[in-house]
C-alpha cells in the first residue's frame, strides 16, 4: 500500500475533510504560506484559499475563543496551536468555555472544534518548547483526548475528531511528523475511544502512547530475544479512553507497565494504572503496575540530558524486567 | 413633531414596549435580589439594576437573527434579546424549566438558537466568543452581526485586546459593548485604567470608538444602529463605550466601601426608566397613566414567572450525566 | 487554646508574615477596601497600605506575570486569585514561566512567590467558579502544591509557603473558610512535605485531601459505630508528597482509600494510589486501592446535582465497605 | 562641531564600542546561523541580523543597574546587556560554561544578577515580567528601570494589553520597546495590526508612545533615553516602536515566501551598522582603518567564543535533577 509520513496523513485527512464540508476551515498562526511552524499545512492556502486556511495573529487565547464561537455558531473549526506547550494561554477558552458551555447550557449547545497541536521533546526546543501535557485537559470533562502513533491512525482519528461534535484536543507529536506507514487514499475514520494492540504478547503488557509506542515496540522486539513476549497496546484516545482493550490484555498476561513521555507525577499513567487496579484485572496482577514518565524537571536544552529526562528504550525494558522479576505477596 | 430622533426602525410601539422592558428587568433584579436576600435562591447573582438602558437599547436595534454575547451581569441582555422571563426565572430557582435545565443558573443563561450565546462568569470570556460567532456570520455570509456585552473591568483583560484586535483585521461585524459602570467589584475604572474613556482603546485596532450616555435609551440606540449599520456593510467592528451606574452591590455580599452614598445618589437621579418615561410623555407617545399600567404589567409579569419557576420541577439525579458531550 | 476560622488563619499568617519582612506584599483584585472576594485580606489595607496591599485590575495574566518579576528581582509577592478556575488565564506565566524560570536559567535565579486561591464547589457558583485544578500544577515541575484543610495547618503552610523561595501555589477551600480550630498566636511553619495523620486508626486508611479531609473523619467518626477503625491521612502538601507517611499507613491497615474533591479521571488521586502500589506498601495491600473523586461533568447550578457532583460522606463510607468486603485473588 | 545629537552620556569612546558591539552582534547571529546549517547547534535558533541597532542603542542609555527583558530573538540584547560572549556561546553548545549551564539554549539565556531577566520562548512572555521588575524597583526604591523588548507579533499577546496598563497605571518604570521587524514569522505586521504605528498603541493607555528608525542606533538611543528619563523620574512607561528589518529567516528552516527578495533587498541596503559607521567617519570620530580594526576585533572574539564553547565540558548527567527547586 501506498506510504505517508505522519505529517501527510494529518494534511490528508484535513484536506479530504475540507473538500467534504464547507463548514470545516483551519485557523493558527503562520498556516498560510508558511504552511505552520512544522510545515503540516504547506500547500493548503493554495487549494483552499485564505478564508479557510486563515493565517491570525499571536493571540492564542484570542483565536482559541474565535474557534470555540464559530464552532458554537455552525461552523467545524481546526485550529492549530504551534507549540502545545502554548495551550497554557489558551486554558481558559478551552476549559472554561468550550468544555463547558453544552453543559452549562442544559445540552442546548455543542462545540465541535479540533485541537490540534504537537507536543514532545526530542527537538532541543527547551522547557518552553517541549512539554507533554495532555494529563491537563485529559482532566477536563467537557473535552476529548487524542494521541496518535502511526501515520495511519492520525489519519483516521483525526476524520473522527473532525465529524465530532465535541471539542477534541489532538496530540501530534513531533518526532513522529516523519515517520511513515501505509496509508489508504480513500478517507476512513477510527472511532474514538477503541485501543489498539500494536503487538501481541503474552508474558507483559506495555500501555504506551504517542512516541512511547514505537519505543515500547522496539523494547518489545529486543526482549523477544531474551524469550520475553510483550504486548503492546495504545490507547489512542485518553479520554473516551478504552478501558477494557487495557482490561482484556492485562488479564492475559498478568503484568502492566505504562509509559508516557509525559512528567511522571501526576501524568495520566496515574489514571490508567488506577483504572487497572479498580478494574477486575486487579486480581489477575501478578506484579504492581509500573508506570515510566518523564523526570520532574523541566525540558533541559543540552541533548544529551534531553534525551535523559524522558524514557528511552532501555528503560522499558529495564521497567518490564523488574516487573517480571517482581511477584505479589 | 419630534424631539426624539431615534433609529429608523424604532417605532412609537417599540419604543413603549421598551419602557416596559426596562421595567421587566428592573422587576427581575429586585426579585432576585429578595431571594437571594432570603436565602431562597443558590449561588451567586450580578443585578444590572440602573444598566437597564444599556441592555434595552442596544438589543432594540437589533434583527432577530443578530446574536449577542452577555457577561455574569446578564439578566438585563437576557431579557433584552427577548428571552422569557418564566424560563430565567427557574434557572435561577435551579429547576428544569430553566434555560439551562438548572444547570447553569445566573450566570450561564443562554439561548443560542434566539441568538443570546450566553452569560459568562469568565470577565472578559465571551469576547472572543462573539468575534468567532461574527466570523461564522462572514464565513457562512448570514448576515448577522453580534453585540458584544462586556465591564469596564473586562477591558483589561486580554482577551479583550485578542478579540477585539481579531475583529479589526478580519472586519468582523461586532459591535463590542463597553458598559462602562465605573467599577469592577471594588476597583475603580479610574484607578484601573489610566485614560478618560474606554472608547479610546478603539485607537489601538484602528476602529471607530464612540462614548454615549449609558443612561440614556436613545442615546444608545442611536450609537449602537450606526455601529450595527457599520459591521452589517462589512466595515468591521466598533467599540462603543455606555457610561452608565449600578445601583446595587457587585453581587449578594458588598459593603460597598469603595464608593460614596452620594455618589450613589447622584446616579440614582440619572434613572434611566423615568428619564424614557418623562420623554415618551413629553412626546406625548403616552400618558402617565399608560405608564404606570406597562409598570404594573411588568411586575405582574415577573411575579408570574416567581410562580412558574416555583411550581417548576427540581432536576432529577438521574440528569446529572446528560448534556456533557453531544 | 484561641479558636480561629481558617479564613481568619489565613490572615493572621500573611499579617504576621509582613510584619516580619518588608519585601512581601499582595497583590490581587479587589483585595484592598473590599477585602477580597471572601474577604480574606479584610481590614489588611488599613494596616499596612495600598502598596503592600495592592489592588488590580481584572488582569489574571498580567497580575501573575507582575507578581513572577518581582520575585525574580527580590520581592516576595503573594498573589491572590478570586477563585482558582481564573488559573486558567494564568497559566503561561505560572507554567512557562514561573516553574521553569530556575531550571532554564541553570539555577541563578529563584521565584519565591505564593499565589493563593480558593477552589471548590458547594457555593452554588457553578461550572466556571467551583473547580479543582489542582492536578494541573501538581504535574509541573517547578511549583509546590499546598492543600490545607484545618485552621491551624492553613497558619503553618501559608507561613512555610511563604518562607520558601520557589513558586507555591496554595489551594484555600471555599467551605473550610468559616470552619474554626484552634490556633496559636504565634508564629509557627509546618514543613511542606508533611503528611499528617488525622485520626489514627487500624482496619483501613483514608488519604483525603482539602474538604475531604474532614468528610473521612466524619465516615469515619459514623464508621467507628460500626467497628471499622479508620485512619485518616491528610496529605496537606500535594508537592512535595509525603509518600512514607501513606505508606506506613497502608503497611499498617492494608487497605486504601483515596478520596478528593477534583474530577476523578486524571485527578491526583491516580497518582497517590499508583505511587502506593509501586511502594512497598503493595505486599501490604488486602484489597485494590480504591479512588474517589468529582464525577466527569463541569459543576451544575442546582444544589441537588452539585452536591451529587462530588464525593460525600456517605459515599466514603460505601467505599470503605466495599474495600473491606474486597479481598486479594 | 557635532552633527550627531546624542544623549549626554554617549562619549566618542561609547559610540565606538557601540560600533563594536554591532559587529559583535552579528558575527554571533552569522556564526550561529552557520553551525546550526551544519547541524552543529540542537534546538533552534531565531537570528537578530540586521537588528542590531535597536538592540545596540537601546542598552547604551542604561545605566548597570537598569535591568532588561528579552525575547527568542534575544543574543543581541544580551550582548548589548553586557553579556560575555564566551557564555553565550557555550550555552548555545549547551555546555556546562554556559549562562544556564546547558539547560536553556538559545531561548533561554539570562543573567538576572547583572540585570538581564532573561530571553523568553514564550511571545510575549516577557512582558509582565518587566512589569514586576519594575514594580521592585519601585517598592524598594532601587531607582533601576527596566527595557521590555518585544516583537511586533506579540504586540497582539494579551500579555501585552494587561502589563502595559499595569505598569501604567502603577506608573512603574519600565520601557516598553517594539522591535517592529516587519513580520511574526511570516505574518505581516500589516495584516495583523489594523493600524500605522504600533505605538499609537500608548493611547490605549494613557501613556506616550514613540516610533523611531530602528536602524538609526542614534535615534533609538536619543528615543530610549527619553523615555528612561521620563520613568526614572516616576512618570511611568513609554511605548517605543522601533522599525527595523530582520535579514534572515525566522528560525531555521524558513522559506521566506511571505515576502519578496526586493524588499530583503531594500532593507539589507539600510543595514545599521554601516549607517553608524559612515556616521562616525563623518564626524571624524574614527577612520575606515579604525572600523576595520573594530570589526576585525569583533570578528576575533566571535571566533575565539567558539573556541571556548568547544572546549568547555558537557554537563554530566548528574546536574540532569539540579536546579529545579531552590
Ligand atoms: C477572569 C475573571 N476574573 C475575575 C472575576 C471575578 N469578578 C466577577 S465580576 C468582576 C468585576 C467585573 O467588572 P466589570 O467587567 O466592570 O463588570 P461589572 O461587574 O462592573 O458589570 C470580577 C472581578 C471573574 N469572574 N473572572
Ligand atoms: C505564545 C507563543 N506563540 C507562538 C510562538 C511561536 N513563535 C515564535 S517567534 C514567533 C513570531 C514572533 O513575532 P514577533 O513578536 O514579531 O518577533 P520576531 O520573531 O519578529 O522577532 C512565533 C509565532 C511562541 N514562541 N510563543
Ligand atoms: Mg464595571
Ligand atoms: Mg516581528
Amino acid at each position: 500500500m501506498r506510504e505517508l509520513t505522519y505529517l501527510e496523513a494529518v494534511r490528508e485527512a484535513m484536506s479530504q475533510e475540507m473538500r467534504e464540508n464547507n463548514d470545516i476551515f483551519i485557523l493558527g498562526e503562520d498556516i498560510g504560506v508558511y504552511g505552520g511552524a512544522f510545515g503540516v499545512t504547506r500547500g493548503m492556502i493554495e487549494e483552499f484559499g485564505p478564508e479557510r486556511i486563515r493565517n491570525t495573529p499571536i493571540s492564542e487565547s484570542g483565536i482559541t475563543g474565535a474557534a470555540v464561537g464559530s464552532a458554537l455558531t455552525g461552523m467545524r473549526p481546526i485550529l492549530e496551536l504551534q507549540f502545545s506547550d502554548f495551550i497554557t494561554i489558551a486554558m481558559d477558552q478551552l476549559v472554561n468555555q468550550a468544555a463547558k458551555l453544552r453543559y452549562m447550557y442544559g445540552g442546548k449547545a455543542q462545540v465541535p472544534m479540533v485541537l490540534r497541536t504537537p507536543a514532545g521533546s526530542g527537538t532541543g526546543a527547551a522547557a518552553q518548547h517541549s512539554q507533554s501535557l495532555e494529563a491537563w485537559v485529559a482532566h477536563v470533562p467537557g473535552l476529548k483526548v487524542i494521541q496518535p502513533s502511526t501515520a495511519y491512525d492520525v489519519k483516521g482519528l483525526l476524520k473522527a475528531a473532525i465529524e465530532d461534535d465535541n471539542p477534541v484536543i489532538f496530540y501530534e507529536h513531533k518526532l513522529l511528523y516523519k515517520t511513515k506507514g501505509e496509508v489508504p487514499e480513500e478517507s476512513y475514520s477510527i472511532p474514538l475511544g477503541k485501543a489498539d494492540v500494536k503487538r501481541e504478547g503474552k508474558d507483559v503488557t506495555i500501555v504506551a502512547t504517542a512516541i512511547m509506542v514505537h519505543k515500547a515496540l522496539e523494547a518489545a522486539e529486543n526482549l523477544m530475544e531474551e524469550g520475553i513476549d510483550v504486548e503492546v497496546v495504545d490507547p489512542r484516545t485518553l479520554v473516551p479512553l478504552d478501558l477494557d482493550t487495557i482490561v482484556d490484555s492485562v488479564k492475559k498476561t498478568s503484568r502492566l507497565v505504562v509509559v508516557h513521555e509525559a512528567v511522571k507525577r501526576g501524568g495520566y499513567g496515574g489514571e490508567i494504572a488506577s483504572a487497572v487496579a479498580e478494574s477486575e484485572a486487579f486480581d489477575y496482577l501478578d506484579a504492581p503496575v509500573k508506570r515510566l514518565g518523564g523526570k520532574e524537571i523541566p525540558i533541559p536544552y543540552n541533548p544529551d540530558l534531553e534525551k535523559a529526562t524522558v524514557p528511552q528504550v532501555e528503560d522499558i525494558i529495564q521497567a518490564v524486567k523488574e516487573t517480571l522479576n517482581k511477584k505479589i505477596g | 413633531m419630534r424631539n426624539l430622533k431615534v433609529p429608523e426602525m424604532i417605532t412609537d410601539e417599540k419604543l413603549i414596549e421598551l419602557y416596559k422592558q426596562m421595567w421587566q428587568i428592573r422587576f427581575f433584579e429586585e426579585k432576585v435580589d429578595e431571594f437571594f436576600a432570603k436565602g431562597m435562591i443558590h449561588g451567586t447573582t450580578h443585578l444590572a439594576v440602573g444598566q437597564e438602558a444599556s441592555a434595552a437599547g442596544a438589543c432594540a436595534v437589533l434583527e432577530d437573527r443578530d446574536k449577542i454575547t452577555s457577561t455574569h451581569r446578564g439578566h438585563g441582555h437576557c431579557i433584552a434579546k427577548g428571552a422569557e422571563v418564566n424560563g430565567m426565572m427557574a434557572e435561577l430557582f435551579g429547576r428544569t424549566t430553566g434555560y439551562c435545565k438548572g444547570k447553569g443558573g445566573s450566570m450561564h443563561i443562554a439561548d443560542v438558537e434566539k441568538g443570546n450565546l450566553g452569560a459568562n462568569g469568565i470577565v472578559g470570556g465571551g469576547i472572543p466568543l462573539a468575534v468567532g460567532a461574527a466570523l461564522t456570520s462572514k464565513m457562512k455570509e448570514e448576515d448577522y452581526v453580534v453585540l458584544c456585552f462586556f465591564g469596564d473591568g473586562a477591558s483589561n483583560e486580554g482577551s479583550f485586546h485578542e478579540a477585539v484586535n481579531l475583529a479589526s483585521i478580519w472586519d468582523l461585524p461586532v459591535v463590542f459593548i463597553c458598559e462602562n459602570n465605573q467599577y469592577g467589584m471594588s476597583g475603580p475604572v479610574k484607578e484601573m485604567l489610566n485614560m478618560e474613556n474606554i472608547a479610546d482603546r478603539a485607537g489601538a485596532y484602528g476602529i471607530p470608538g464612540n462614548v454615549v450616555d449609558g443612561n440614556d435609551i436613545i442615546a444608545v440606540m442611536n450609537s449602537v444602529d450606526e455601529a450595527v449599520k457599520h459591521a452589517r456593510g462589512g466595515n468591521g467592528p466598533t467599540l462603543i463605550e455606555a457610561k452608565t451606574y449600578r445601583w446595587k452591590g457587585h453581587s449578594k455580599s458588598d459593603a460597598k466601601k469603595y464608593r460614596t452614598r452620594e455618589e450613589e445618589k447622584e446616579w440614582r437621579a440619572k434613572d434611566p426608566i423615568i428619564r424614557l418615561r418623562d420623554q415618551l410623555m413629553e412626546e406625548a407617545i403616552f400618558t402617565q397613566e399608560d405608564a404606570e399600567k406597562l409598570r404594573e404589567e411588568a411586575k405582574k409579569e415577573i411575579e408570574a414567572s416567581v410562580e412558574f419557576a416555583k411550581q417548576s420541577p427540581e432536576p432529577t439525579l438521574d440528569t446529572l450525566m446528560e448534556d456533557v458531550y453531544a
